[in-house]
């Protein structure tokens, strides 16, 4: 069997990732580093876990971790993945970078959202965004894989068939809420229970970093600059994202055009759904019937006062958002059946 | 004592036995000033460096 | 002292509208309807107000109720008040309606954000829109007040320095979060807990009733038609609205242009807090401290990319949202110092 | 393949059936019913099954039911099941039975703990009461199935090594804990949202039903009358039940001696786990760790101050506590490995 | 006016009792103390405080606090008041210490329950336990008020009527449900928002320490060795505390007895609230109803299968369990009216 | 190599080439132990102290 390590895991994403990959069936999990864990069972940071393994963490640092197993997951904090990752590429263990490190193609974009200078830019062309949906045949052939940041792929998968059908213009404002789990177990006054529970927090009004990738990629099927005026809120519970996506356009579209194009963008997609109902509870997708699941449910309505679509996506932050996707990237490098692992049904209610 | 915000406009409480170097901040927009002139009931500010420290999300 | 009464008291709006009028020292509240509950101590829907009264609620009919009063609250769904509103104004009993049914000066306006024909649209102009920041004056010498919506107020309070300087152009996007409480205590399906925990439910993606007093006030100041386009969300708590404001502007502004509209709006009001701070976990506006008061907490941050505004605001929506603006709007209307009953420091943490 | 049913399979109970035997890979869910959804799809009710079936709900009796498949699930409220069981009973149809209509063996005690006088006391000695645990071989060639009370079951958890071992005595002291969903998906004013949120709401303090049957069960394997003072409170949460078992020994016991009887108790059961630890976040059975899977979590601390040694179980209500348990015994009576479709590992964090 | 201050002011008691004294209207709050935020507005630990006060920490250590103010509040962890009471308590300085430090009689219960040789028994008699409906007279008179602690204060005043009234016996059973502000602000793995969300911690299923202050307290009154076994939670929710005491008594009691020694108990008392009805959606006390007030509530159930009165009470546990009761202390301390600045309704719904 | 724990009777798992005065711990109780003896694909175990550290409530 293959053997698949991860480090940084004793976080949220690690954690996750873990998770998968026990229940995968195809894949043995050998290896969960940990700097401030070593020696610990891992179900003694993710206690779910317990009675699925006795794996314990050591604290191999990335490179050593690597030259030890087939495909190694990196899910450790933006920017300590840099630092290792030029010598991981050079060794050509399968790698799959959880952090922002490697997902922007134009180094100059680094100090503008990430805050520092990208020290190994020409490596950056030799990562594949892990995107199934749209890089599914990259990922295939790919030894290096950047998984999406999790609000972006929520809301590339909002815009993606206004961005292939020319529909997007101007600027398209984009609102998301998420979950506590987005933002990693660290343990500060922010992320105190007694601060957090209750509140709607604007943490990143503008200027949240997963702008950029969100640009490029849809850029890229827009076949023009696409701008995204991103503001995000943590709000009261631990998994999930929303976005709502403003989307203006020149002509008024009608419902039917706007199934026309979602379809065509998602036809035969296992992991992505369509939310619309007139009636009932669930009428546009709501985190609450995604969570645990590796889907991304898209719904829309249209705004004809203000000439918008307003399309709406939700995710598991931490499954389709990060851990589920790449799980998906590793089914495609390693020619597993794509849904492997993967096709759980959400709980409800929950 | 107190004095106007460059920023905001809010007023900032400066105690009146304060010197040069000491940090204050605006209760309003969290301005940081430092203290530049002291003297004749009156206060100088000068805007401190903006560091905004991340939240951890 | 002055009488007063509340139709509707075993609602939420009422039941508020009742906790700060108990509590206010200048008013008698000797009335309070409810068509289910006759006969049944107040505190039996209210049980917050065990100790603090022993009043039953009456089945009088509104028309009723107002002539046993000084001062009547109708706090009744949209459409139920328009059916018994004539009588009393005819009446004379000084009148301050929590529905929308007089709050929009155009009658039509009425069938296309309300659904119905208004059947009484000579009556519009003697409503007064309940709003103390910006009709003040009006209010203190109206018989007849329209009280604001609730998401309505939060944005207007975003939004007015903006219109009123000239600075809002184009489509404004407005992204509303509100608890539970903003939806009255109907049982139904889709607000029974199990559905509702853990949700982020967009009950409103476009086409919300609110718009259409948002516009109407902005415009008023702005001197020109303002467009809203507006997307509620029902967030997993019981209080509180958050409105995100995306206000696109003409030329670039700085954080200082910004201040002194926000200081010229908003000079010398008693409800009005800034929330904005480089640092410390709240750094913008969050219902978690706002809410059990009659504040609206206004705060922004500039989004230079996208040349937008992005302008935060919370409230209370029982309270500033509600009856603590109507209670506001009392005081006016009846002489009292403006701030009486309504000076109460929000909870931290809850 | 087998055919197997769900009546009722609009509620909570009978969506998790639902959810799981999709998952099972060994049956064909053929039917579901509901008196009110009539020709919706299944999804309808429970949003989180899109893209999963297709299974339209039909208005089928039970009775019709019953005759169209190999076993049927009936997930009716109380009182309900035992209108038409007698018939089903006659036709053998295989049935697992959710609502507590056949779990007690002594009819004497329906009148005085469920406030009905049974109807039906002749068939009560054919039912098994659907505890693998406790009943494996009986359920195995069981027909006619109870399935047990979610209280019930994770108090019997909790309690059978103290029974079995006779170190049980007196009056066991429990405190549950449970969330919403464990009083199913009716709308009333007690189940609305704005109601119950943030709330721990005593809803049974005294005489919960359940205790019959956890008596029952109990005193079976103590030998003796065992008897139980169970509170029940709801807290804030959708899923989950947590009980807190005082039980009073006679003489002095050391962990090891508890350690030893709940080794004997559980040796080989594929879905007990035991949590207990010295340090770390989760040093007891917590409901956020179990939720989702078909687990009981036992923990216990020993209080030499008062002579208790305290017990903690938790369960997730819906799925060990109902749906899960069910499918279990299915697996038992239809020749199934016993942790089909049932072995999923829990979610951490949600 | 009378100067009055806080030591330990950045924690979140010493954040309520600014609250409650800034809305007080009789004391002047002329220092807040914090070493970790010297300097910084005490709305940047408070943000409600906004708009209330200008007041700044210093951090003047306790004794220094005491030479500058008429009262001195003490809020800080449990074994460092011990340390710097001495010196205040020469002084003079009237103190009320918030900590558990001086709250038990008998220096020998300090070693079992606190973990430390207490290092002033000589001090311990010069202490009142500041529960002012069981020692109105001793704390008027008094200069040192040791506040009880949260679990504590809920507790006894569920069993004072019965320790009183000689009807509680054996053991009695407590089960404790808390809200995260019980244990303080401090940020831990155990305290993030990812890890205690949707959980049911048994943080404490034995060994509490309050167990020595309820036991010193109930024995006063019951004139014998009064034995509680109490088991602490921490439940889904910010504030609040809710205990469930099973109380068993040697003969059956009828409901008029229990009404009669709560009537006896608690007549007059200004925040004690009965809350006990028939049907409705609030029948027994709730946190919900009680937060954001001085009111304890308490309800009862009488359980004749076992034996045993169930009785209920709830407080805030931020208020009525700590800076609301240190208040109602310096009310009386003070001469001011019991009630002043204690006296606001809850929130519902909230 | 496994081994069982004799507070609860778990089985502890211990590197094949563990050392005298490594740590492990019970996976199912959290005891944790000492190894105290090596050999013959044998080992022995001694509970260490019980420090409990404090939940934080
Ligand atoms: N959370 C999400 O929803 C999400 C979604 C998509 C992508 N991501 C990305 O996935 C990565 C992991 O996120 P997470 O949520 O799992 O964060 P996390 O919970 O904070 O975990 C990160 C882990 O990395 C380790 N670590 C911390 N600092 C490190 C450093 N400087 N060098 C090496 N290891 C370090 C820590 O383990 P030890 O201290 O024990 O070594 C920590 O447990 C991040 O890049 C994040 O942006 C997260
Ligand atoms: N909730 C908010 O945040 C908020 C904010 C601003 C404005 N408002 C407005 O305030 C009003 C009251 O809202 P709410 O949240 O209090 O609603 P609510 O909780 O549903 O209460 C409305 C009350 O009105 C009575 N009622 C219902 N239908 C009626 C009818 N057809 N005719 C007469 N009485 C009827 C009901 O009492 P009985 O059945 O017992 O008679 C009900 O308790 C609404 O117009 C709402 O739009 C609400
Ligand atoms: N919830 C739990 O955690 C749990 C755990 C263990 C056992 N149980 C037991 O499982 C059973 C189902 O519980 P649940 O939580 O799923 O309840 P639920 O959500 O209320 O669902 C029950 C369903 O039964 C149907 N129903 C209602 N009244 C009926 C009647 N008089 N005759 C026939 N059908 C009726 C309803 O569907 P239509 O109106 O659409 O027909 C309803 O959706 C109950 O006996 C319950 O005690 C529940
Ligand atoms: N929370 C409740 O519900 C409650 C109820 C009843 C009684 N109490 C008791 O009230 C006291 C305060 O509780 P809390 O919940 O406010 O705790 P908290 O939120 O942790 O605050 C305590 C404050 O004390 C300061 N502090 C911490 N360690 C200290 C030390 N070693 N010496 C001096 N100051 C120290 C800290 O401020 P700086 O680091 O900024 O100085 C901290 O903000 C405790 O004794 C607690 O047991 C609490
Ligand atoms: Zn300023
Ligand atoms: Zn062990």
């Amino acid at each position: 069997m293959v053997s698949v390590g991860v480090v940084g895991a004793s976080g949220y994403v690690g954690g996750e990732i873990l998770r998968l990959l026990l229940q995968h069936g195809g894949v043995d999990v050998t290896l969960a580093t940990s700097r401030t864990m070593k020696g610990e069972y891992v179900f003694k940071a993710h206690p779910n876990l317990k009675g699925f393994t006795e794996l314990k963490f050591t604290d191999d640092d990335p490179v050593t971790a690597a030259s030890k197993v087939d495909l190694l997951f990196l899910s450790v904090p933006h920017g300590s993945s840099v630092k290792v990752t030029p010598e991981i590429v050079e060794m050509g263990t399968r790698l799959i970078d959880m952090t922002g490190d490697f997902r922007l193609k134009d180094p100059s974009l680094y100090p503008i959202w990430y805050g520092f200078e990208h020290p190994a830019p020409d490596l950056l062309p030799r990562f594949v965004y892990g995107l199934p949906e749209t890089h599914r045949e990259e990922i295939r052939n790919a030894r290096f894989v950047a998984n999406p940041g999790c609000i972006a792929s929520s809301t590339i998968y909002s815009l993606l068939p206004f961005a292939r059908s020319g529909m997007i213009n101007d600027v398209t404002v984009v609102d998301a809420k998420t979950g506590s789990s987005a933002s990693g177990n660290a343990a500060n006054r922010a992320s105190v229970y007694s601060e957090r529970y209750n509140s709607i927090r604007p943490y990143r009004a503008a200027g949240h970093r997963h702008t950029a990738e969100i640009e490029q990629e849809l850029s890229q099927h827009a076949g023009r600059k696409v701008k995204v005026a991103l503001s995000a809120h943590a709000v009261n519970m631990v998994r999930g994202i929303q976005t709502t996506s403003s989307v203006f356009t020149d002509r008024e579209v009608a419902e039917v055009d706007v199934w026309k194009i979602m379809r065509q963008t998602y036809r035969g997609e296992p992991f992505v759904r369509f939310i619309r109902d007139r009636d009932g509870v669930y009428r546009l997708p709501d985190p609450k019937i995604t969570v645990g699941s590796n889907f991304v449910d898209i719904g829309f309505e249209i705004d004809r006062h203000t000439g918008r679509v307003v399309v709406i996506s939700t995710i598991d932050n931490l499954i389709k958002g990060a851990a589920g996707n790449s799980v998906h990237s590793m089914n495609l490098m390693l020619g597993f059946p794509e849904t492997q692992g993967l096709s759980t049904i959400p709980l409800h209610p929950a | 004592m107190k004095t106007e915000c460059s920023m905001c406009g809010g007023l900032i409480e400066v105690p009146d036995d304060c010197l040069k170097g000491e940090l204050v901040s605006c209760p309003d927009c969290g301005t940081d000033y430092e203290v530049v002139g002291v003297g004749g009931g009156q206060v100088t500010l000068q805007a401190a460096e903006d560091v905004k420290e991340d939240w951890g999300e």
